[in-house]
């Protein structure tokens, strides 16, 4: 039925960072800062793979490795009040924004951490006070593509300079919410931002079966907003195409969608065996990481002394452990909590008093009838 | 007090609250310049501007996500269904997000789901439809219908102002063919407290929505039969008065059940079990139900009217239960 | 918040059909089947709107007055064992196709006519059997165009030479049932021609308030299906687009999405009073009302005969005059069929044997466990 | 004779309907060279081939339509759900192009929608749920809910065999966890008819899908209690085996009902009056429900085991009955 997919065809991406360190306005604690975020979502990550194979863990695993450029690299641009929703492979875009990794561990371990009190996966987190991050849908795919338009649309009905930005994944561009959601967005101009990850597979879904388009870019014209399509294992190309996309959704010209040639390089989750996945695609992209090529990139252009990078993944590798035992130490949430904050507080709830007089008579009851609806005396009914 | 019509309650609640407050807005088709389907925003463009009255491509999943966003940065939206049977482009939204962002993350979403529901003008298989089930099942959300115009106000403004999503059920044959008495000013009709539209001692007759019509009409004969007939109005689903249900079919001990949507797996399963479990001591005779057939609404008036619940339907169950 | 329809700026379609009758290879006896089922709904329809003010039938009532030349342009090219479905407004598409109007208008009074036995209203009708038009849930905008998918994919799968031909308004190519359905015909490259009828409406709301697009073809790309856009008021400019469309799905090229500028003569609905409709906007499409065109070009053109067409419209009105007086001496489908054909008797429906023995013990019940997760023995869970 | 697991007997009907009869396709997401999520249709691309094994985009309402369709020209589709919860997306053509055709035109749709059901292995909010009362509640829709490894089979052989269409719900948590001989060559296990999981006179409790097991274990318990107990497994809610249920009740004279499924509105409602109407005579005590709490499924292990129906609730309840 559906063409089988073609002999893959690789793109002709570097395995080497192209920016010139010199053009680049960035302190070195800048740059540590994303490298920092970038490293400790991996070693997180390939702990959790661990403790998922060992049973430590709860649930399924889904891992992140392999888009560490496209997460950090647009969290970098994200300005106070900006807002974000992140899906299940952006890690290391909680970490650059100040999640602390064992408040992370603690809820894969199922623990009493806040805010969702054990609720919730691990794999999912909203906290817009603290990091920004908005809640959403986390399940079916694209639900927070109108989300987003709903949080774009705030900003601008508050006449706020903000924009929000919207990880998603190449197969969750295909739901009527991927369309209903920039449609909307697009008709009232919102500041939109879209950050589509293909990573060459939805589950073991290839692009070329998910979509009768070669790049998710060219889906733009159908809602008349800007688009890119660049290399998301390229930190600083990933940051170039992502401020173009915001600058334009900041600038109140609509939403952008701008789409990174990334790679999953773990399963689906971890206990998916990855058998579809064909070699040549496999080594094209692993040879293209994106924390060892940024890593390269410091110390061969960018000088960075390699000592100082050395510490870097040592303190990651200690967090992850400390993570590991905080989370283990952590309380599981009590079971009598179950049934907990599933309804706010409202300023009228039900109270006593209101129970005193409930006896309200209809006078004149209204029965339908064979003639109710030719019945135009007061206007027309619909 | 002015005497108006069950649609404009509805409106004038929406207007005031959009007055009272500016972080109020509604988003809906046609909403605007036409002033909704059924006229209920007409003039509401001209007085809150574009801004707060925003008219939607047909996208109703796009479009509730998208106010479901917004209620969890402060804003109150109302969002209005051109029919509720449309509801059903857009239940992921609502029992995925709406429903479960507060359990999951503890972050409010004060949104209220509104439009109009139920058969009885030959509107045919896609616009008669009464949904309320699946909402009460779905745990997070509050579901409210009111059976008379000073409810549907009260309870509109509730509804805004609750912090919870909240479903809004209006009857669309009641709009313009109900009227009565409502206060000028403000009024609150809390969520969750039940109406009593008889009073009586042989008989509760339990309902909501626009079958509460059916059932003091019928109350009516059989009063004039010599029963005494109490009809319990529930108002909301959820939450649920189970005490004045329970209360009044204590003190009757026979309980019909009533309602507009049809009967198999409908709400009044979830009233009819309540009772047999904790007023099974009160009963003197089985708990029945009348609700519409289990088929599609049909658009034959004829047919119609077989489908749906009616005085004589009621009249011959309560009839079985007051001779039981 | 939406940007308010800009100052109309109207097309410059002619006001005449532009084709040259000696280029053309129609019969007089084609043309006039054309006319006759053009000018049948147009009589049809005005009596309905009378009937509807005088209260006589039940209901709302929506006319397609204008899409004359669509739909009926469209219909002429279906091929033996192509199927199509129709929304509100091709009531003279079923007109071309052979449906009889006495049973539409007995549907329409809620008479006991099949196929519906008056369960659904005039305005919906599926008959594949009889005149190819397929069965879709008429509810919910754009529901049609996955059930098209579906029927082009039955073609597809029985490699019949077929396509399904589905009509569809501007509004309608707002829900997300629109995309999903284009882009998984579009992936299967299945026989699917979407006729979209751009009518300046979708109730009120104008197309610019309902897309962020010039027009519905440009969303075409994010399909990568074949598009175009033309004059709807034209027969056989409307004929030569839509058979472009036809023949590029029904060679086996994918979908095909044609889109046609016309105008709703009526309201949406006869209780809808138009107030947002703009008076030149009216004007300058009633100058290029359809029929009158057709007409205008038969007799001046194609030198048909004035008084064959004077006879096709007097036996218009006597068809509507005679299908009005069948509809009234139908009856009423009898009230205890409601509950009648609501499930298909099947091969294995319960006999009383199948409850000769119904005693099936289970011998060792699986509970779920705090652990259950967690055991991986049989291989990985999901 | 096979010693088969649930989801084992699930793959088996499906590849003999599909090489029974050359109508028959599957279409859902990742089922062809993946083998689907949970790997029940490992194999059928490379033996049924691309025409009918239909990998699709994520797009649930878009391939369900197309399925509807399909199926009203003679093929005869099983859609895969990746987990049943995405049928949310999908609700719009079940509910009102699936459920409705056949009464509106007399068109029939052969359709099977199936999908992995239920919580109790730690997969969150989104991967736990348990729709059925939705489907239930729409006339024109079938609704299975197999609890064997034989009933897998027979139940699904009948639903594709149907001329209906049919939502077939699988309990994730069996697939690999339950496993018992199961007949090689094909059989039909009629849909409607409930099955005794256990036979006694103190007390009937009704069940299905997952929770059945639950109901046997807590029977075994009770037995060893010396009280003797009758286990109803309706394996279909529509239709709804109603004699079987009531001729139970009528028998022990006292009832209890489980689902994993939320309790308010579930279909445990149904079953509860449904008893109160027409078993009410023959009621010596309360009609008592067991079933999750309304709340949305809970990710940590603690929470979704106090979330959800246990043996231990269910000996609970049942003790309070029996000692009534
Ligand atoms: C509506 C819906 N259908 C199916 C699923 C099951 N599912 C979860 S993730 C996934 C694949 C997503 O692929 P993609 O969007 O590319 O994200 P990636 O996993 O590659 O990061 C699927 C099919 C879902 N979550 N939602
Ligand atoms: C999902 C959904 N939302 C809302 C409606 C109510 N509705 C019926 S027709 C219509 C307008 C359709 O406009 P268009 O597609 O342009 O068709 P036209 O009426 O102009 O022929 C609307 C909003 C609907 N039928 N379905
Ligand atoms: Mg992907
Ligand atoms: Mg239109």
């Amino acid at each position: 039925m559906a063409q089988t997919s073609p002999h893959i065809t690789l793109p002709d991406y570097p395995n080497e960072i192209q920016a010139d360190p010199r053009a680049l306005h960035y302190t070195e604690e800048e740059l540590l800062k994303m490298y920092s975020a970038m490293r400790l979502a991996r070693v997180f990550e390939e702990k959790l793979a661990a403790l998922y194979r060992q049973g430590k863990i709860f649930g399924a695993v889904y891992l992140g490795m392999g888009h560490e450029a496209t997460s950090v690299g647009c969290a970098s641009l994200l300005q106070k009040g900006d807002l974000f929703s992140t899906v299940a492979r952006n890690l290391s875009a909680w970490f650059y924004r100040g999640v602390k990794p064992e408040h992370v561990m603690a809820r894969w371990f199922g623990k009493n951490q806040e805010p969702s009190r054990g609720r919730e996966l691990g794999l999912f987190l909203a906290d817009m006070e603290n990091y920004g991050i908005a809640p959403y849908h986390n399940g079916s795919m694209a639900s927070w593509i109108p989300a987003g338009a709903g949080y774009a649309l705030a900003f601008k009905l508050r006449k706020q300079p903000n924009i929000f930005l919207a990880f998603t994944g190449d197969g969750a561009t295909s739901p009527g919410d991927f369309y209903e959601g920039l449609n909307f967005a697009s008709i009232h101009k919102l500041p939109l931002v879209v950050i589509c990850e293909v990573n060459q597979f939805a589950y073991s879904t290839p692009p070329e079966k998910q979509m009768p388009v070669r790049n998710v870019a060219d889906r733009a014209p159908a809602f008349n907003i800007y688009a890119e399509t660049a290399f998301g294992n390229d930190l600083f190309t990933v940051i170039e195409a992502a401020r173009r996309g915001i600058e334009h959704a900041r600038g109140g010209n609509g939403p952008a969608l701008i789409e990174f040639k990334t790679f999953r390089q773990r399963g689906h989750g971890e206990h998916d065996d990855c058998s579809y996945v064909p070699a040549e695609l496999r080594k094209f992209w692993e040879e293209r990481d994106p924390i060892a090529m940024y890593r390269r990139w410091l110390v061969e252009r960018a000088k960075v002394n390699r000592g100082m990078l050395a510490r870097i993944d040592e303190v990651a590798a200690r967090q992850v452990e400390a993570a590991v035992e905080y989370a283990q130490s952590l309380p599981y949430p009590k079971p009598e909590s179950v049934t907990e904050r599933l309804f706010a507080a409202s300023p009228h709830d039900t109270k006593p008093e209101d129970r005193t007089n409930i006896y309200e008579p209809i006078e004149h009851p209204a029965i339908p009838s064979l003639m109710a609806a030719q019945d135009r005396s007061s206007g027309e009914h619909f | 007090m002015a005497n108006i019509t069950y649609l404009q309650a509805i409106s004038s609640a929406l207007r005031e609250e959009m007055r009272r407050d500016p972080d109020v807005f509604i988003i809906g088709e046609d909403i605007g310049m036409f002033g909704g389907a059924f006229k209920i925003t007409q003039g509401f463009l001209e007085e809150f501007g574009p801004e707060r009255v925003i008219d939607t491509p047909i996208s109703e999943s796009g479009f509730v996500g998208a106010a479901c966003a917004a209620a969890t940065v402060g804003f109150r939206p109302v969002v209005e269904f051109q029919f509720i049977d449309f509801i059903a482009c857009a239940l992921d939204q609502i029992v995925n997000y709406a429903a479960k962002c507060y359990y999951r993350w503890g972050i409010q979403m004060p949104v209220v789901f509104r439009g109009p529901t139920g058969g009885g003008i030959h509107a045919g298989p896609y616009h008669s439809q009464n949904p309320e089930a699946w909402f009460a099942h779905t745990p997070g959300l509050k579901v409210v219908l009111p059976s008379t115009a000073k409810d549907a106000k009260g309870l509109l403004i509730a509804s805004i102002r609750d912090n919870n999503p909240v479903i809004y059920l209006e009857n669309k044959f009641l709009y313009r063919h109900y009227r009565e008495e409502v206060p000028d000013e403000e009024f609150i009709t809390p969520i969750g407290v039940a109406a009593l539209r008889t009073i009586g001692s042989d008989l509760s007759i339990i309902s909501y929505g626009g079958a509460v019509h059916l059932c003091v009409e019928a109350a009516r004969v059989l009063e004039r039969e010599g029963a005494s007939v109490e009809v319990v109005d529930l108002r909301s689903l959820a939450p649920l008065d189970k005490e004045a249900l329970l209360e009044s079919v204590k003190k009757t001990s026979r309980a019909l059940i009533v309602h507009e949507a049809n009967l198999t797996a409908g709400f009044g399963a979830e009233i009819a079990a309540l009772i047999a479990e904790e007023a099974f001591e009160y009963l003197d005779a089985p708990v029945m139900r009348v609700a519409a057939l289990d088929v599609p609404v049909p658009f034959s008036p004829p047919l119609e009217m077989a489908m749906l619940p009616s005085v004589d339907k009621i009249l011959a169950a309560a009839r079985k239960l007051l001779a039981y």
